[in-house]
C-alpha cells in the first residue's frame, strides 16, 4: 500500500481541492466517497486522472485563444507573411512529448490501481454469493462456522475490515454488481463465475445498482450495503441462519397457500424458490430491491398492485380479501 | 406492403406493463378476452417463465411421454382455453392451483401451454436451454 | 480561357437526369444522391432529438410518470440505433458522395448505381426501424443489444429481429458506399495530384472507408448469428448450449469502436478543409495529419476491449488495452496541435465555419479526454455503464462529429446552393448548440460520479440527482432549440441568401473551381493538380485537360500513386435497377425476420434485378452497327 | 450558371483507351473492394469458431459424430481441379481470346453446376444438426457462409456467359470475364482454412 499513500500525497495539493470540492455532493452511491480499500484506490486514480487531464484540456484551450487572438491581429495585414514552420515543427514535438508524458503518467497511474485491487485479496476471506435474477438480488452466506450457506436477499451485510470475497453469476440475463462507495463494478453473465474483493474500512449504510442493462424494471434493482464491526455482524449472520420463529394468527397459513410458491420462509411449509427467501423479510431496510421503504403502507401497496409499483415485474398481484392481505402483511412485518 | 405487414403484427407484439384488470376465470373457448393472452407473445413467454416457477417442468418436462406431453397437441379433456384453464385449476390433484396461482397467471399458463404445440422441438429446446438456471418449483440447481 | 457555350450544352446533355419525378427514382448523379441521404439523415437526427427530449423531460423529476419502461427503453433504444446507424455514419458517406468527386474535378463517383442503391437500401433500413416504431413494434433493448436479454428465452416477438435487420441493412448500404468512395478516391484523382498532393478530406475520406470495411462485417456476421438463434435456434450465444454470451459482446465492439472512429475521422477532414481556408494558410504539419489518421484508423482496430473492462476478462489483458486506447490520445493530440498551430500563424477570418471548428476544439478535447479517463482499466469499472460514460460519448460524437458536420454545411453550403448562409443567425445558432449542449452535458459527468446508472428509466429521490437532472434538462433543450435555428437559417437562405459565387472563402481545393451550384457534370475541363492548394498557387486560368467525350459519359481514371491518366472508363447512366435491386434485398432482408425460407424465395428476385442492372448495353452480335462511342 | 474560373489548357485526353486490364482498371478495384469485404467476413466466422472451440471442454462436444470426410474430399478435389480452366479463362480474358472467353465461362458455369452436388452431401453429412449446439451452429455457419459464394458465382459467370454469346464483345467485357475469374479464385482460396476447421480440426483436437 506504500505506493498508494505516497501518491495521494503528490496529488494532495489539488486532489484535496477537487476531492472536498466533489466529496461535499458524494452520496451513499459515489465513487466520490471510498469507504473500502478497493474504493480509495479508484479514487485516487480518479483524482490523479482529473487533475492531470485537466491541466492538458487548460494548456489546449490556451493554446486556442491565444492563437485565435494572434491570428485576428495577423488578419488586420494585408500581405501574407512567408510561411516559415521551423518554429512550429519544433513545437510539434514538443507537443508530442507532453502528450506521451501525459500518458505514460496516466497508463502506470492505471496500472499501479490494477495492482493495488488486486493486493487487496486476501486468502483467508469469507465467501458471498450472490445471483443476479430478473430485477432482484439473491445473496448465500457461507457461515465460516458451520460451513452450511444461509440465503437472504436484497440487503448485503459485510464485516468492517474483513476482506469478503463475492462470487457473482446470474441466474438469466446480464446484470451487473456495482456498490460504488465499496468497489468498481463486475458483470454478471450467465455461463461466467466472476471474483470481486471487498475490504470495507467504513461502516454505515451504503447502496449499490445493478449497472447493466437488464430489461424492463433496471431501474429498481438496488442493493442496500450495510457495513458492521466483525461482532454485530456474525451476530446478524448467526440471526439470519436460524428459521422464522412461530408466528400466531392466520396470516402464516394464508402465505404459505398464496405466496409459497415462489417464497420461501425457513421453519415453515413455503418453500418456493423462485423468489427472494422472506424468512428474516422485516429485518431488512427496502422492499423490492429497493423500490420502497420498509413500511406498512409500502407493505400492503406492495402485496396488493406490485405492478403499479414496479411495472413489469414477476411478482403476480395475488387476489386477497382484505382481511387476508392485512393478515399477511401483519404476518411477514413480523418475521424478524 | 411493409406497414401492411406491421399493422397485422402489432397486437401480437404489443407490451402492457401497467397492472391488469382484476381476473376472472374465461366463460367458455370464445371469452373475447383471450386473444389478449393467446396471441400476445409477452403473455405466452411470462406464462413459460411462470411454467417453470410453478415447478410444472417437473412432470410436463420436455421428455413428458402420454397425456403429461403438452406439446403433442392432443388434449385429454379438450384443447379449448377455457377446457385448458379449467385443467390446471381443478384436475392437479393435491396441487391446488386453484388457490396457489392467481388467476392472471393462469390465463398466462394456459396460453404458454396451448401455444407449446406450435414450436419446433428445437426451439422449446432453446428456450429451455437459456432458462437452464430458473427455479423449479421448491428446487434452485445454482446459477448458469 | 471560359469554356463555349457549345462545350458546356453538349456535356450538360450527356449528364442531366431525365426530367420529373422517374429523374428522381433512377438518377445516379452524386450530388442529388447526397443531397437525399443529407435530407433524410437530419430528419432522423430531428427526430432522434426529439426523442432524447422526452428522456430528459422523464429524468427531470425523480420518479416521475410521463413515460413508462417500456416506452423509455423503445425511447433510448430508438435513439441510440437511429443517432448511430441511420444518422452519422450515412451523414458522412453523404459528405462523402457530395464531395469527393468535386474535389477530385472528377464528374461523378466510381460506380455510380452503386451510390443510388446504397441510399435506397440505406432508406429501407430507415423504413424498417421507424416504420416498426409508429406499428408499436419498437426495439427496446438498446442500441446495442447483449444476449440473453436478446435471445430467444428473454426477449419474446419480433422486436430484437428488427433491430438486428435495421443494422443488416444500412451496413451492407454502408459497406457498398464506402467501397465506391474508395474506389473513386483511389482510381480517379486529376492528373496530378499525386498522393502526397492529396488533400486531408480524401485522405481522410479513403481511411473511413477502409475502416468501414474491416469493420462493418463483423456487425453483420454477429446480427446474423443473433437471428439465427432466435429464430432457428442455432446456439451462439447460449451458455448451455455451449455458446457464449461474451462472444457477442466481442464481435459487437470489434466493430463498435472503429464504427465511432468511421464517424469521427471525415470530422477531422473537414475541419482541415476550414481551418486551411480560414487562416488563408497552408495546413500546418498535413503528413502529420494524415499519419495521425491512419494510427488512428490502425489502432481502432485493437482497442475494443475497452468496453468489456468489467466482464471479467483476466487484468492483463485489460491493461494491454488500457495502453492501446490511451495510445489513440496521441495522434488525436498531434492533430488538434497542427490546427491550433496553423490557426496560430495565418491570418484568421471568423466566419461561422470557423466558429464551429473553435467549437468543436473546445468540446471534443473535454471528450477526449474523458475518454482517456474511461480507457484506465481500473477506473472504468467505476465509470462504466453511468452517466459519466454517456457525457463522455456525447461529448465525443456530438462534439467530436457533429460540430465539424455544422462546420462543414456552413462552408461548403454556398457552393451547393449559391446562396450565402446569414453569418448573424449562423452564429446565434452556434451559441444555442454549444452552450445549450455544454450546458446539458457537462452535469452528466458528475451524476456519473455520482453514482447514477445508465439507461435507467426513474431514480429515487433523495440522491443528489434532481438539480443536475434538471440542469441537463435545460441544457438538451436549449441545444435542440439551436439545432432548430441552424435549421431555418439554413432553409431561409436557400431563398434569400446572399448570392455567393463559385468561391465565396477563397477555398484552396478544387471543388471552388465549378460553379456554384455545381451543374450535372460538375466541371467543364478535367483540372491538372501541381501543389496541395491548386486553387492559391495556379494563375487566373487553372491548367486542364479536355478530351473527355462530350456525348457520352466518361471519367479519366489514373493510376493509383501517381495519379498518370490511363484510360477514358464509360461511366453509368441513370437507371431504375438500383432502386429495383434495393428493393429486392430489403423484401429478402424483412422476410428473413418471419421465416429463414425467405432468405431463399428472396433471392431470385434479387438475381433478376442484379442482372438486369449488371448487363452491359452494347449492340447484339448479329447486328452491323458501327462501334458506339467516340 | 456564376462566373467560374478560367482554364488554360494543357493536355488532351482523348487519345486514352477507353478501357484497361487488371489492377489498372476501375471494376477490378470493386471487385477486390468486395473480396476483402467477405474475406473479413470470413476471419471473422472463423475467429468465433477458434474461439468457441478453446473454450469448450470437448470439441466436437461428447456424444457429435464427425463430419463426414468422403463428400468433402470430392467437394474439395473439384474445386482444386476448377481453378486450372478458371487460370485458363483468365488467360483468355487477358489476351482477348474471344472464343477462348465464351467456352470459358460456359464451362465454369458447368463446373460449379457440378460441384453443386457434392456440396449438397456435404451438407447431409455434416453429421449434426444447427440446432444441438454451439458446434453444429458453427460449423453449419462457415459452410452456408461458404455456399453463398460459390452460389453467387456461379450465377454471375451463368450471366456473363450468356451475354457473351448472344453480344458483341467489347474491352470492358474482357475486363469483366476477368474480375469474375479473379472471384472464382477468391472462393477457392476462401474454401482452403474453412475446410480444414470444420473437416480436420475436430479430429485433430
Amino acid at each position: 500500500m506504500a505506493w498508494s499513500a505516497m501518491k495521494r500525497r503528490i496529488a494532495l495539493v489539488p486532489g484535496a481541492v477537487l476531492a472536498a470540492l466533489t466529496g461535499a455532493c458524494a452520496g451513499i452511491q459515489s465513487p466520490l466517497a471510498p469507504a473500502s480499500d478497493q474504493a480509495f484506490a479508484l479514487h485516487d486514480l480518479l483524482i490523479l486522472m482529473t487533475v492531470v487531464c485537466g491541466l492538458i484540456y487548460l494548456l489546449v484551450i490556451a493554446g486556442l485563444v491565444w492563437s485565435v487572438l494572434r491570428a485576428r491581429q495577423h488578419a488586420k495585414r494585408a500581405a501574407a507573411a512567408p510561411v516559415d514552420d521551423s518554429a512550429l515543427d519544433r513545437s510539434l514535438i514538443a507537443s508530442a512529448v507532453i502528450i506521451v508524458t501525459g500518458l505514460t503518467v496516466l497508463i502506470f497511474g492505471s496500472f499501479l490501481a490494477d495492482r493495488a485491487l488486486l493486493a487487496a485479496r486476501a486468502e483467508k476471506a469469507m465467501m458471498v454469493r450472490v445471483t443476479g435474477h430478473q430485477w432482484w438480488w439473491r445473496i448465500e452466506y457461507r457461515n465460516p462456522a458451520t460451513g452450511r450457506w444461509v440465503e437472504t436477499a436484497n440487503e448485503l451485510h459485510l464485516p468492517l475490515g474483513r476482506t469478503t470475497r463475492v462470487e457473482l453469476a446470474s441466474n438469466d440475463v446480464i446484470h451487473s454488481f456495482w456498490v460504488p462507495n465499496v468497489s468498481g463494478k463486475i458483470d454478471m453473465i450467465p455461463g461466467r463465475r466472476n471474483m470481486l474483493d471487498l475490504t470495507p474500512r467504513r461502516s454505515g449504510w451504503f447502496r449499490g445498482a445493478c449497472a447493466e442493462f437488464c430489461g424492463a424494471q433496471h431501474a429498481h434493482m438496488a442493493l442496500d450495503v450495510r457495513v458492521d464491526d466483525p461482532v454485530a455482524f456474525d451476530a446478524w449472520l448467526a440471526g439470519q441462519a436460524e428459521a422464522a420463529r412461530k408466528a400466531q394468527g392466520p396470516g402464516e397459513a394464508l402465505f404459505a397457500l398464496h405466496c409459497g410458491s415462489c417464497h420461501a420462509v425457513r421453519g415453515t411449509p413455503a418453500n418456493g424458490r423462485a423468489g427472494p427467501d422472506l424468512t428474516h423479510f422485516a429485518a431488512r431496510r427496502l422492499i423490492a430491491a429497493g423500490t420502497l421503504p420498509m413500511t406498512r403502507g409500502a407493505l400492503q401497496g406492495w402485496i396488493a398492485q406490485p405492478q403499479a409499483l414496479k411495472p413489469g415485474t414477476a411478482m403476480p398481484a395475488v387476489p386477497l380479501r382484505p382481511a387476508e392481505a392485512d393478515a399477511v402483511a401483519s404476518y411477514l412485518a413480523a418475521l424478524r | 406492403m411493409l406497414i401492411v405487414l406491421a399493422l397485422a403484427g402489432c397486437s401480437q407484439e404489443a407490451r402492457r406493463l401497467v397492472p391488469g384488470p382484476p381476473q376472472t376465470a374465461p366463460n367458455g373457448n370464445a371469452d373475447p378476452r383471450i386473444p389478449a393472452y393467446q396471441e400476445n407473445l409477452y403473455q405466452i413467454s411470462q406464462g413459460g417463465r411462470y411454467f417453470a416457477w410453478y415447478g410444472c417442468s417437473a412432470c410436463h418436462g420436455e421428455d413428458a411421454a402420454g397425456p403429461a406431453n403438452l406439446a403433442d397437441g392432443d388434449w385429454r379433456h379438450g384443447g379449448g382455453f377455457a377446457n385448458v384453464f379449467a385443467v390446471i385449476g381443478e384436475r392437479h390433484a393435491g396441487q391446488d392451483y386453484a388457490a396457489r396461482t392467481p388467476v392472471e397467471q393462469r390465463w398466462q399458463l394456459t396460453a404458454y401451454v396451448r401455444d407449446l404445440s406450435r414450436h419446433h422441438a428445437e426451439k422449446r429446446r432453446r428456450i429451455m436451454l437459456d432458462q437452464k438456471a430458473e427455479p423449479q418449483g421448491s428446487a434452485w440447481l445454482g446459477p448458469q | 480561357m471560359i469554356p463555349d457555350r457549345a462545350h458546356l450544352d453538349r456535356l450538360d446533355r450527356s449528364w442531366r437526369d431525365p426530367p420529373g419525378f422517374w429523374g428522381f427514382l433512377t438518377t445516379v448523379d452524386h450530388k442529388r444522391i447526397a443531397a437525399r441521404y443529407i435530407v433524410t439523415a437530419l430528419f432522423l437526427m430531428f427526430l432522434a432529438g426529439m426523442l432524447a427530449l422526452d428522456m430528459r423531460w422523464q429524468l427531470s423529476v425523480p420518479e416521475n410518470t410521463r413515460m413508462g419502461p417500456q416506452l423509455y427503453n423503445e425511447s433510448f433504444s430508438l435513439h441510440g440505433s437511429t443517432m448511430l446507424f441511420l444518422v452519422s455514419v450515412p451523414l458522412m458517406e453523404a459528405m462523402a458522395f457530395w464531395l469527393v468527386p468535386l474535389m477530385l474535378g472528377a464528374r461523378n463517383m466510381a460506380f455510380p448505381r452503386l451510390g443510388a442503391f446504397s441510399f435506397w437500401l440505406y432508406f429501407g433500413g430507415v423504413l424498417c426501424l421507424w416504420i416498426a416504431h409508429a406499428a408499436d413494434i419498437t426495439p427496446d433493448l438498446g442500441w446495442f443489444e447483449y444476449p440473453p436479454l436478446s435471445g430467444p428465452a428473454y426477449s419474446p416477438g419480433h422486436r430484437a429481429d428488427i433491430w438486428a435487420q435495421m443494422i443488416t441493412f444500412t451496413e451492407v448500404a454502408a459497406l457498398a458506399a464506402s467501397v465506391n468512395v474508395a474506389a473513386t478516391i483511389l482510381k480517379m484523382r486529376p492528373p496530378g495530384m499525386t498522393m502526397a498532393r492529396m488533400p486531408v478530406f480524401l485522405w481522410a475520406m479513403l481511411i473511413a472507408s477502409i475502416m468501414t470495411i474491416l469493420s462493418m462485417p463483423a456487425v453483420m456476421l454477429v446480427t446474423s448469428m443473433l437471428i439465427a438463434d432466435r429464430l432457428v435456434s442455432t446456439h451462439f450465444f447460449s451458455p448451455a448450449g455451449g455458446g457464449d454470451a461474451l462472444l457477442f459482446q466481442h464481435l459487437f465492439w470489434f466493430f463498435g469502436h472503429p464504427e465511432v472512429y468511421i464517424i469521427f475521422v471525415p470530422a477531422t477532414g473537414f475541419v482541415s478543409s476550414i481551418v486551411e481556408t480560414f487562416s488563408r494558410r497552408k495546413l500546418f504539419g498535413h503528413s502529420a495529419i494524415v499519419l495521425s489518421m491512419m494510427s488512428i484508423g490502425a489502432l481502432a482496430f485493437g482497442l475494443w476491449v475497452h468496453h468489456m473492462f468489467a466482464v471479467g476478462l483476466p487484468r492483463l489483458g485489460n491493461d494491454f488495452y488500457t495502453a492501446a486506447s490511451m495510445a489513440i490520445a496521441l495522434p488525436a493530440g498531434l492533430q488538434i496541435f497542427c490546427w491550433i498551430a496553423t490557426v496560430w500563424s495565418g491570418r484568421l477570418r471568423l466566419a461561422t465555419p470557423m466558429l464551429w471548428v473553435l467549437g468543436f476544439v473546445a468540446t471534443f478535447v473535454i471528450g477526449g479526454l474523458s475518454g482517456v479517463m474511461t480507457a484506465s482499466a481500473a477506473l472504468d469499472l467505476q465509470l462504466t455503464d453511468t452517466y459519466f460514460v454517456v457525457a463522455h460519448l456525447h461529448y465525443v460524437l456530438i462534439g467530436g462529429a457533429m460540430f465539424p458536420l455544422f462546420g462543414a454545411f456552413a462552408y461548403w453550403y454556398p457552393k451547393a446552393t449559391g446562396r450565402l448562409m446569414s453569418e448573424r443567425w449562423g452564429s446565434i445558432a452556434f451559441i444555442g448548440i454549444v452552450g445549450g449542449f455544454n450546458l446539458g452535458f457537462m452535469p452528466m459527468h458528475f451524476l456519473g460520479l455520482m453514482g447514477m446508472p445508465r439507461r435507467v428509466y426513474t431514480y429515487p429521490p433523495g440522491m443528489g440527482w434532481e438539480t443536475l437532472n434538471q440542469i441537463a434538462t435545460l441544457g438538451s433543450a436549449v441545444a435542440i432549440l439551436g439545432g432548430l435555428v441552424f435549421v431555418a437559417n439554413a432553409l431561409w437562405s436557400y431563398r434569400h441568401g446572399q448570392p455567393a459565387g463559385s468561391d465565396p472563402w477563397g477555398g484552396s481545393t478544387l471543388e471552388w473551381a465549378s460553379p456554384s451550384p455545381p451543374p450535372a457534370f460538375n466541371i467543364a475541363y478535367t483540372p491538372v493538380v501541381r501543389s496541395l492548394t491548386p486553387m492559391w498557387d495556379e494563375g487566373p486560368g487553372l491548367p486542364a485537360m479536355d478530351g473527355l467525350g462530350l456525348d457520352r459519359r466518361e471519367v479519366l481514371i489514373t493510376s493509383v500513386t501517381a495519379a498518370v491518366p490511363l484510360y477514358r472508363q464509360k461511366s453509368a447512366g441513370p437507371s431504375i435497377w438500383p432502386l429495383a435491386s434495393s428493393l429486392a434485398v430489403s423484401a429478402m432482408f424483412i422476410g428473413s425476420i418471419f421465416t429463414p425460407w425467405a432468405i431463399a424465395i428472396g433471392a431470385a428476385p434479387i438475381a433478376a434485378t442484379l442482372t438486369g442492372w449488371f448487363w452491359p448495353d452494347r449492340p447484339r452480335a448479329g447486328s452491323d452497327a458501327p462501334r458506339a462511342g467516340a | 450558371m456564376t462566373a467560374m474560373r478560367e482554364f488554360e489548357l494543357v493536355g488532351d485526353l482523348s487519345r486514352l483507351p477507353d478501357s484497361e486490364t487488371g489492377a489498372r482498371h476501375l471494376v477490378w478495384w470493386g471487385n477486390v473492394g468486395f473480396m476483402v469485404i467477405e474475406g473479413t467476413a470470413f476471419a471473422l466466422a472463423a475467429m468465433a469458431y477458434l474461439y468457441i472451440m478453446t473454450q469448450a471442454p470437448a470439441w466436437p462436444p461428447k456424444g457429435d459424430a464427425m463430419p463426414g470426410l468422403l463428400w468433402s474430399s470430392i467437394f474439395t478435389g473439384g474445386l482444386l481441379l476448377s481453378a486450372l480452366p478458371n487460370l485458363w479463362v483468365l488467360h483468355c480474358a487477358k489476351t482477348k481470346n474471344l472464343a477462348g472467353v465464351r467456352w470459358g465461362a460456359l464451362a465454369m458455369t458447368v463446373i460449379a453446376l457440378l460441384l453443386f452436388v457434392p456440396r449438397a452431401f456435404e451438407f447431409v453429412h455434416l453429421g449434426v444438426p444447427w440446432h444441438r449446439d454451439s458446434y453444429g451452429s458453427l460449423i453449419w455457419m462457415l459452410l452456408i457462409l461458404h455456399t453463398t459464394h460459390v452460389v453467387t458465382d456461379w450465377f454471375d459467370t451463368a450471366v456473363l456467359g450468356v451475354w457473351l454469346f448472344t453480344h458483341e464483345v467489347g474491352d470492358d467485357q474482357f475486363a469483366d470475364v476477368e474480375d469474375n475469374a479473379n472471384y472464382w479464385s477468391f472462393v477457392i482460396l476462401c474454401w482452403i482454412p474453412i475446410y480444414v476447421l470444420i473437416y480436420w480440426l475436430p479430429r485433430a483436437a
